[in-house]
């Protein structure tokens, strides 16, 4: 086994970079501080691919399993005598494949940025924390241990945070940053007590120990049955817990949309490509002890996935801003992963939903930035977010509408695309394994292909609408990752994932099963076939649909409510509800007691104030009846 | 001469200094020099604590130094060192020389104003040193008596009430903490022999039992207060709201932590059994303020009300893991009191900074300060991220350890309040949220905020002391931690061969 | 009679002595020449101070009815300095004019109460103890009503005599009741065939009621605001310090010397009758804004905290009690020095009038600041230790609610205490006391006390010296 | 004669003056007559001792001397405290003892 300590890089060159654009950005041109994080990432990106190669590949002995190794590790602080939180390196398939996809995506946008942000004010800013982004991203993926996870978790949700608040003088990107935040937040603090019951019931944090079969967490599932769950069961759930908010599943997905105010690259990074799909990550990392220790959670997840992926879908066909449609669609696609995670076995062909949900992250990342890209271009050139604002624009800029196109292909499930593989083998795990969450996923596959190409004909099709000033297409600088993205998500999906990316390491035969891709594919067409009968001219029937399923297409045009009830939580309860009796309880009982001692004290001070009469016989009185009180107290009393 | 004499003398000297100045200029060039040999000194000290370790001294207490002082009465002049209280003296120094220069400007009386400041000061430092319940106690007191004046000349808004609702709040602690102290003066010694105060010859023996019952809640309430205990925290919000900004910083830095170092040396850490029968009353109310004091920092509109609330929030978090009773937690409950005792005396001189350039405190007068004063906003970012629990900042890993090591119990009253405690970190990160969206983001509310400027050089130096120290704390809190750890060893022996265990309510 | 008999009895004979000569004196001078009679008594006073330090032999006179021990010679000397800083601080006041020809008679009169107290204090028995407190408290009304033209003074001389005449003739009834229980005066006697039949805690309580008009406990309290308002400051001064501090000395020995198989008894008297006097001494003093009259209450309630160190009955309840009388000396005394001497140079005496001070006076009010603080008991002044070692005695008898009563008592006095520091140095005013320079005299006399204010808390020979000297009581 | 009368009578008498003493020092308006009350309570005094004296320890002169100078002790008070009452006087013309309340709470 060769040395992989140089991986120790990946994330302290993004590290370097932050600290050194954030604190001397100013001083010199914006766009040097571009150049600067790009070149780093381009950097960190070979480094990425090469660690790739060499662990799959030049250091893999032919026929044996893939081993995760600790490229690096060192203590960060003793909590007890048992519980160490180290800090380290750890190289295994996921976290190797989960490199290439945050560094391509990572680089892809600082070059798409260089040209996207020109001339913003805080250029270097951006740049800064899209390299603090990418550190904190890369620290998560190579985390040793759960609870170094959880630190770069948080560091991840916080860039997140000063990302989606770029524009901080804009109220709505502020108060999307601190929604993201706070639903985040909320659900890492599942996260954190899942941790505290998983670390205390197996005195480790460590991921190699808690996940070997033969592991404390699996062997002796400790902790006592509460409500009919064991421990470790709840423990895992409430981990998930922390993954669904990251990963916006339903119902923690209401920050996603929200966090569309970001700068477009930034969605693309970290709400299509990276960031979110850390729920996946989490789950895929400690899947054996989901699976062989708590197969009631492993529901939990897959139902959850179904679901957020059908609800997510749904609202997708009724939103006209084309961001928030991407980020439904991502929802959905993320729904997909959890599902195909969820019904996974462990080891063997069962563990063909594992594989398919790590592949399908890796084709998604491709795809999904693309499209984000894609879209960012467009409104580059629109000026606007609403598909209302659009159509026609295939003939403005031919290099984005190809390459939208060919994303738009690719999440629709067509054939020798890569969505289609991932895709399919998802499919195929459900039909397997749980035949309810297939139908919906085939289901969900349809709308997701309706939904795509409404959103590609309203755009490139439809009306011409005359702009005031003619769209033009992107410079080169946004161009080129739209072509290499396209490349990706074309070819992504012939890489033997079931070889590489498996369970249990080994690797196993996966092959097509036309009883479920032929479905797929076919349904994947109608939805295209629909979609373009409504959208691809401008027609009556979008409107008639709207009005004929009524209500229903009202509430999903409201996104089912969501944001209404949230804030009624917050707003009404937490604020009106709690916090303003506490603040008033504490002024005027708590405090209001200490005053009144005080005030209490003065009045006694008046009341008694009339034995001081000025009366020299008053005052004999007083003496003699002292005198004779105490006489009566202790000869008659005592 | 004793190093740890240094810690009280230095003090003394610079205030007799500054009495022969003549303008303010002077004055503040004294104390900050005066100061900056304080800090210099606490580095060097961190530095010969642990060289003494590393060398194998295992010796409960450093750098002892013994002096009988009234003989009748076995009064001792008796100072020492461990881990613990090396890294409170650390924190004292850094807080106060950021506290000197955040108060650069001060012009009128200022001689008075430094005078009565390192004072204060002279106190806390010769509290942390002393291992002589006497002379603890004594300066305990001088280090709450300046805050009159200070709160009363200095102030702004309702002054004099404030301040005399402080001073008389925490003498009223006292007057507990004196019940508590003299009985266990007299009960040092069950099995006869000479009386004392010295806190080591004192954990040696055990107190009857009886008497601790009686004992432990004068004790641990009369330092209580002073760590803004519920429902005896009220004299906090108005306190701090009142106080010059160097005063908050020193007072929420460092002055508030005494309550909590006391309840751990004194209280628990003398009479663990009652300690340990009567934590769960304790528990109660100090989870109950961390909770409470969160939700009461959300409604508020005042900057420094809301910081006074997370103040009692975060403190609770100390006595919270002190009652917890394990290394780990106790662990946690130390670098609790550093990390907070620095973030909010960052927090408050920010806010003292904002103020005497809007002046103003109410978040709804102001908006968009990032724009203006990127430095300050980006500071106080930092700030609140470090309060709200941000990995790679101080708050996360003094809340983690305490989350641990209160996770620790496994019955479930300690598990329900322990996950109470935690929930707070939520509703910390929302009002801070709150606060850095209204007051520093978003458009600029009022144009005349256009042209205030940004920090000047030494409100620049105070801040940035204050953010490296956290930054180092949250990155690399090993060394720290580990210094406490190997000091806690005997305190954990000691509360743990008493056979009790906890009383709960399930 | 020998030397030995003149050293037992030193402070007495010296007294009598200054006094007589200062009358000669004042004969053979004409009116314009009065002042002088300053320095003398200035320097008859030193004498008889540095006569006092020298080394005190042990032993009785009279048939055992004056005695004198290290210990009571001790005491003596706390109340000379007391005296002495008193003598300093109203040089001012008594060469006003409307003075100066009867200065005389203020310096006869004060040592001639002061000669009373020393017998009492030394007496042996009740006979001795019963001239010593008459000799003390008449010339007292006559120096309440010094300035007799003034009819507050007037008053405060009439309140004076008649009521200490009422709680005298209490007193005396009390010891004929001793006495016709017992068959004897004398203190030796007494305590051997003392017990607690029900005629003798009569007797006790009404001797107790007695002294405790001296030290002004509640309910005999009553006489104290008005007298100490309406004497003269420096007079007050001598009233709160010097007589309340012989009579809480003669209280305690007594107590531990003749009534000590009544323990039990007068240790609940003590403990119902200090917390009274602690708590309504607060609640009186909370309300005044005449100086004065602050003062007086404000050192009721330190009477209160007197009682406390009695109740341990032990040579550590001796010990606190003395030196708790000694830094109350210094810190009372350097209180009303300011008091005096802003009344003699301004006339002023409402707490209003004292706003703003630290503008004009910064040093007045310092020292004012740190009277208050030391009276509150806030380290590191000497106050502080006076009262930490006081609860520590009462503690170590176990009364452990009674101190925290105590403490809490101390808090609320905090309060008003700090009401002066806030008008000193927090109040804004109009028109402040204007800058002045009081008289080297009055100087000498406040830097005195501020200096004991400061040193005698962490000097910590001095407690250990009186810790010695009480030895010899068991 | 001794024994003819027994000791309780003095008693009696001598604390019936004590308290009628007592009681006119609480009610005589006339500052004078509170004066000559509280004789009465010094006389009751000395009756005890004397009567104590004579009848129970009759070998020792304690009770005796003591009620000399008691007497003596009394004239002197009196004569300061009428001359203080004469200064009241002047000061406020009349000696009622409620017009003497100038100072009071």
């Amino acid at each position: 086994m060769t040395d992989y300590t140089y991986t120790l890089l990946i994330p302290l060159i993004p590290l370097a970079l932050f600290l050194f654009t954030g604190l001397t950005g100013h001083k010199f041109k914006p766009v040097v501080s571009g150049l600067i994080g790009t070149t780093g990432l381009f950097v960190v990106t070979i480094l990425s691919y090469m660690t790739a190669i060499r662990y799959f590949w030049t250091d893999h002995v032919e026929g044996m399993g893939y081993t995760s190794l600790k490229a690096f590790e060192t203590t960060w602080i003793h909590f007890s005598d048992k519980l160490t939180v180290n800090l380290g390196v750890l190289i295994d398939p996921i976290s190797v494949m989960m490199l290439i996809v945050v560094s391509t995506v990572s680089f892809m946008v600082h070059i798409y940025s260089l040209g996207y942000m020109k001339g913003e004010v805080g250029f270097a800013r951006f740049f800064s924390f899209l390299s603090l982004f990418t550190f904190s991203m890369m620290g998560l993926v190579l985390a040793t241990n759960i609870f170094q996870m959880y630190i770069f978790w948080e560091l991840v949700g916080v860039s997140s945070f000063l990302l989606i608040g770029f524009y901080y003088t804009k109220p709505s990107a502020v108060s999307a940053s601190k929604k993201a935040f706070i639903v985040t937040r909320f659900a890492d603090l599942g996260f954190l007590i899942g941790i505290l019951m998983l670390s205390f019931m197996t005195d480790t944090f460590d991921f190699q120990t808690l996940v070997s079969p033969t592991g404390p967490a699996i062997t002796q599932v400790g902790g006592a049955a509460f409500l009919g769950l064991s421990g470790i069961t709840w423990a895992l759930i409430l981990v998930f817990m922390g993954g669904a908010g990251k990963s916006a599943m339903f119902p923690l997905h209401i920050w996603l949309p929200d966090a569309m105010e970001g700068p477009t690259p930034v969605s693309a990074l970290i709400h299509a490509a990276t960031m979110v799909v850390a729920g996946v990550y989490l789950v895929a990392r400690l899947f054996p002890v989901y699976s062989l220790a708590a197969p009631d959670a492993l529901h939990v997840v897959a139902w959850v996935g179904g679901f957020s992926s059908l609800f997510a879908a749904i609202i997708a066909c009724t939103q006209t801003d084309i961001k928030r449609v991407l980020a439904y669609s991502t929802m959905s696609q993320i729904g997909y992963m959890m599902l195909a995670l969820g019904v996974s076995g462990y080891g063997g062909h069962d563990g063909l939903g594992f594989m398919a949900g790590n592949f399908h992250l890796f084709t998604h990342a491709m795809f999904k930035a693309l499209l984000f890209l894609g879209a960012g271009a467009i409104i580059h050139a629109v000026h606007s977010n609403d598909m209302k604002d659009m159509g026609g624009l295939r003939k403005y800029m031919p290099i984005t509408h190809i390459t939208f196109l060919i994303a738009c292909l690719t999440i629709a499930g067509i054939p020798f695309l890569s969505g289609f593989f991932s895709k399919d083998e998802i499919l195929t795990a459900a039909f397997h394994h749980n035949m309810p969450l297939f139908i919906i996923e085939f289901a969900v596959a349809g709308l997701t292909a309706f939904y795509m190409f409404r959103l590609y004909f309203s755009i490139f099709w439809g009306k011409e609408t005359h702009y005031h000033h003619t769209p033009h297409e992107a410079p080169a600088t946004m161009t080129i990752p739209l072509l290499i993205l396209a490349f990706g998500s074309i070819f992504a999906g012939y890489l033997p994932f079931h070889e590489l990316v498996t369970s249990d390491g080994m690797p196993f035969e996966a092959h097509i099963e036309y009883a479920v891709a032929i479905p797929s594919v076919l349904i994947g067409l109608l939805g295209i076939a629909i979609a373009t009968i409504m959208y691809r001219k401008q027609t009556e029937i979008p409107q008639r649909l709207a009005t004929g399923f009524g209500y229903f297409y009202n509430w999903a045009y409201h996104k089912f409510y969501m944001d209404e009830v949230y804030l009624f939580v917050t707003k009404k309860i937490i604020f009106n509800y709690i916090s303003r009796p506490v603040a008033w309880f504490d002024r005027h009982i708590v405090d209001g007691f200490m005053n009144l001692i005080a005030r209490v004290i003065e009045r006694s001070a008046y009341l008694i104030k009339g034995f001081q009469s000025g009366r020299i016989q008053q005052y004999g009185f007083v003496f003699v009846s002292g005198t004779i009180a105490l006489v009566i107290i202790f000869i008659y009393l005592w | 001469m004793n190093i740890l004499t240094l810690f009280v003398l230095i003090p003394v000297l610079t205030t007799l200094a500054i009495g022969f100045t003549k303008n303010m200029k002077q004055t503040r060039l004294v104390s900050a020099v005066g100061m900056s040999i304080q800090l210099i000194l606490a580095a060097i000290l961190v530095f010969m604590y642990l060289g003494e370790r590393n060398a194998g001294n295992t010796a409960e207490m450093l750098f002892t130094y013994d002096a009988l002082w009234f003989p009748s009465l076995n009064i001792h002049y008796a100072i020492g060192v461990d881990g613990i209280s090396v890294a409170m003296i650390l924190l004292t120094a850094i807080v106060v020389f950021a506290g000197i220069f955040a108060s650069w400007n001060m012009d009128f009386l200022s001689r008075e104003f430094f005078i009565s400041l390192i004072l204060l000061a002279t106190g806390v430092f010769g509290f942390f040193i002393s291992i002589d319940l006497f002379t603890m106690f004594l300066f305990y007191e001088v280090a709450v008596i300046p805050m009159y004046l200070l709160i009363g000349i200095w102030g702004s808004g309702p002054k004099e009430y404030s301040a005399m609702k402080l001073t008389l709040m925490l003498m009223g602690g006292s007057a507990l903490l004196m019940v508590g102290l003299l009985g266990i003066y007299f009960y040092s010694a069950p099995s006869g022999g000479q009386l004392t105060w010295n806190l080591l010859e004192i954990s040696k023996i055990t107190i009857p039992i009886e008497m601790q019952r009686f004992l432990f809640p004068f004790t641990f309430i009369g330092f209580g207060i002073l760590g803004a205990l519920f429902p005896f925290h009220t004299w906090s919000p108005d306190g701090h709201a009142s106080a010059p900004t160097a005063v908050s910083m020193l007072h929420a830095g460092v002055l508030m932590k005494l309550g909590g170092y006391g309840a751990f040396r004194v209280a628990i850490f003398l009479m663990p059994e009652a300690a340990q029968e009567q934590a769960w009353i304790f528990l109660l109310l100090t989870s109950i303020s961390v909770v409470y004091g969160a939700f009461g920092a959300i409604w508020q509109k005042d900057l420094k009300y809301i910081n006074a609330y997370s103040s009692v929030s975060h403190c609770g978090l100390v006595l919270f893991a002190v009652l917890m009773m394990n290394q780990t937690a106790f662990n946690g409950a130390i670098l609790q009191m550093i990390s907070h005792g620095l973030m909010t005396a960052l927090f408050f001189a920010l806010i003292g900074m904002i103020y005497g350039r809007t002046h103003t405190r109410m978040i709804n007068e102001m908006g968009g300060l990032m724009k203006v004063m990127p430095f300050l906003g980006v500071v106080y970012v930092i700030a609140g991220l470090a309060s709200l629990g941000l990995p790679g900042l101080s708050g996360f890993v003094a809340e983690m350890t305490i989350f641990f090591g209160a996770f620790q119990h496994t019955d479930s009253f300690h598990r329900i309040l322990t996950i109470m405690a935690i929930s707070s970190i939520v509703i910390t990160a929302v009002y801070i949220l709150r606060v850095v969206g209204i007051l520093l983001l978003g458009p600029i509310k009022d144009d005349h905020y256009l042209h205030l400027e940004d920090a000047k050089w030494h409100e620049r130096l105070s801040t940035v002391t204050l953010v490296i120290a956290i930054a180092a704390i949250g990155i690399a809190p090993l060394w720290l931690s580990d210094m406490i750890n190997v000091s806690l060893g005997p305190i954990v022996d000691k509360i743990s061969i008493t056979g009790f265990q906890f009383v709960s309510l399930f | 009679m020998t030397i030995n008999d003149f050293l037992l009895m030193r402070h007495e004979i010296m007294l009598v002595l200054i006094a007589l000569i200062l009358l000669i004196v004042d004969l053979n001078l004409k009116p314009t020449q009065k002042p002088w009679i300053i320095p003398v008594a200035m320097v008859l006073f030193i004498i008889h101070i540095i006569v006092g330090f020298l080394p005190a032999p042990e032993g009785t006179l009279f048939g055992g009815m004056f005695r004198s021990t290290p210990l009571i010679n001790m005491m003596k000397n706390v109340l000379n300095i007391g005296v002495f800083i008193i003598m300093l601080q109203s040089y001012t006041w008594i060469m006003k004019p409307e003075n100066r020809e009867k200065m005389s008679e203020y310096f006869v009169l004060m040592f001639s109460t002061l000669a009373g107290m020393y017998f009492m204090i030394s007496s042996g028995d009740f006979l001795m103890f019963y001239l010593g407190l008459e000799t003390a408290t008449i010339p007292m009304a006559a120096l309440a009503a010094y300035t007799h033209h003034q009819t507050k003074s007037a008053e405060a001389g009439v309140k004076l005599i008649l009521s200490s005449a009422l709680s005298s003739g209490i007193l005396l009834f009390g010891l004929s009741l001793i006495y016709g229980s017992t068959g004897s005066i004398y203190f030796t006697d007494v305590a051997a065939s003392f017990g607690a039949a029900p005629m003798q805690v009569l007797a006790f309580l009404f001797f107790f009621s007695g002294m405790a008009f001296k030290i002004s406990l509640v309910p005999f309290h009553l006489w104290t605001a008005d007298v100490y308002e309406g004497s003269p400051v420096n007079v007050t001064s001598y009233f709160s310090v010097i007589s309340k501090g012989a009579a809480s000395f003669i209280l305690i020995l007594i107590l531990y010397k003749v009534f000590f198989q009544l323990i039990e008894v007068w240790q609940n008297v003590l403990y119902i009758i200090s917390v009274l006097t602690m708590v309504v001494g607060n609640l009186f003093a909370l309300r005044q804004k005449n100086m004065k009259r602050f003062l007086a209450f404000s050192s009721i309630a330190q009477a209160g905290f007197i009682l406390l160190g009695m109740m341990a009955g032990s040579q550590m309840g001796m010990t606190s009690v003395i030196y708790f009388v000694l830094v109350y000396i210094f810190s009372n005394l350097g209180a009303f020095g300011v008091v005096s001497a802003i009344e003699a140079v301004t006339g002023k005496v409402e707490m209003s009038d004292y706003n703003g001070l630290y503008r004009t006076n910064p040093r007045l009010s310092l020292l004012m600041m740190l009277a208050m603080f030391s009276l509150a008991g806030i380290p590191p002044v000497a106050g502080f230790f006076g009262k930490f070692f006081l609860f520590t005695s009462a503690a170590s008898a176990g009364y452990y609610w009674l101190v925290f009563i105590a403490v809490l008592n101390a808090t609320v006095s905090l309060y008003y205490y700090l009401m002066v520091v806030k008008a000193m140095f927090i109040n804004k005013s109009d028109e402040p006391i204007a800058f002045f320079r009081s008289d080297n005299m009055t100087r000498a006399g406040l830097l005195l006390s501020a200096v004991g204010i400061v040193v005698i808390g962490f000097w910590s020979q001095v407690y250990e010296m009186i810790n010695n000297l009480s030895v010899g009581l068991f | 004669m001794t024994g003819t009368i027994p000791l309780q009578y003095f008693l009696i008498i001598s604390t019936l003056m004590f308290f009628s003493g007592i009681f006119g020092f609480l009610t005589r308006k006339n500052l004078i007559t509170m004066l000559m009350s509280i004789e009465l309570i010094l006389n009751s005094v000395n009756i005890n001792f004397v009567a104590f004296n004579r009848y129970l320890y009759p070998d020792n002169l304690h009770g005796h001397f003591f009620t000399l100078i008691v007497i003596a002790v009394a004239a002197a008070e009196a004569a300061v405290a009428i001359a203080i009452i004469i200064n009241i006087y002047r000061n406020f013309r009349s000696i009622e003892v409620d017009k003497v309340d100038e100072m009071k709470f």
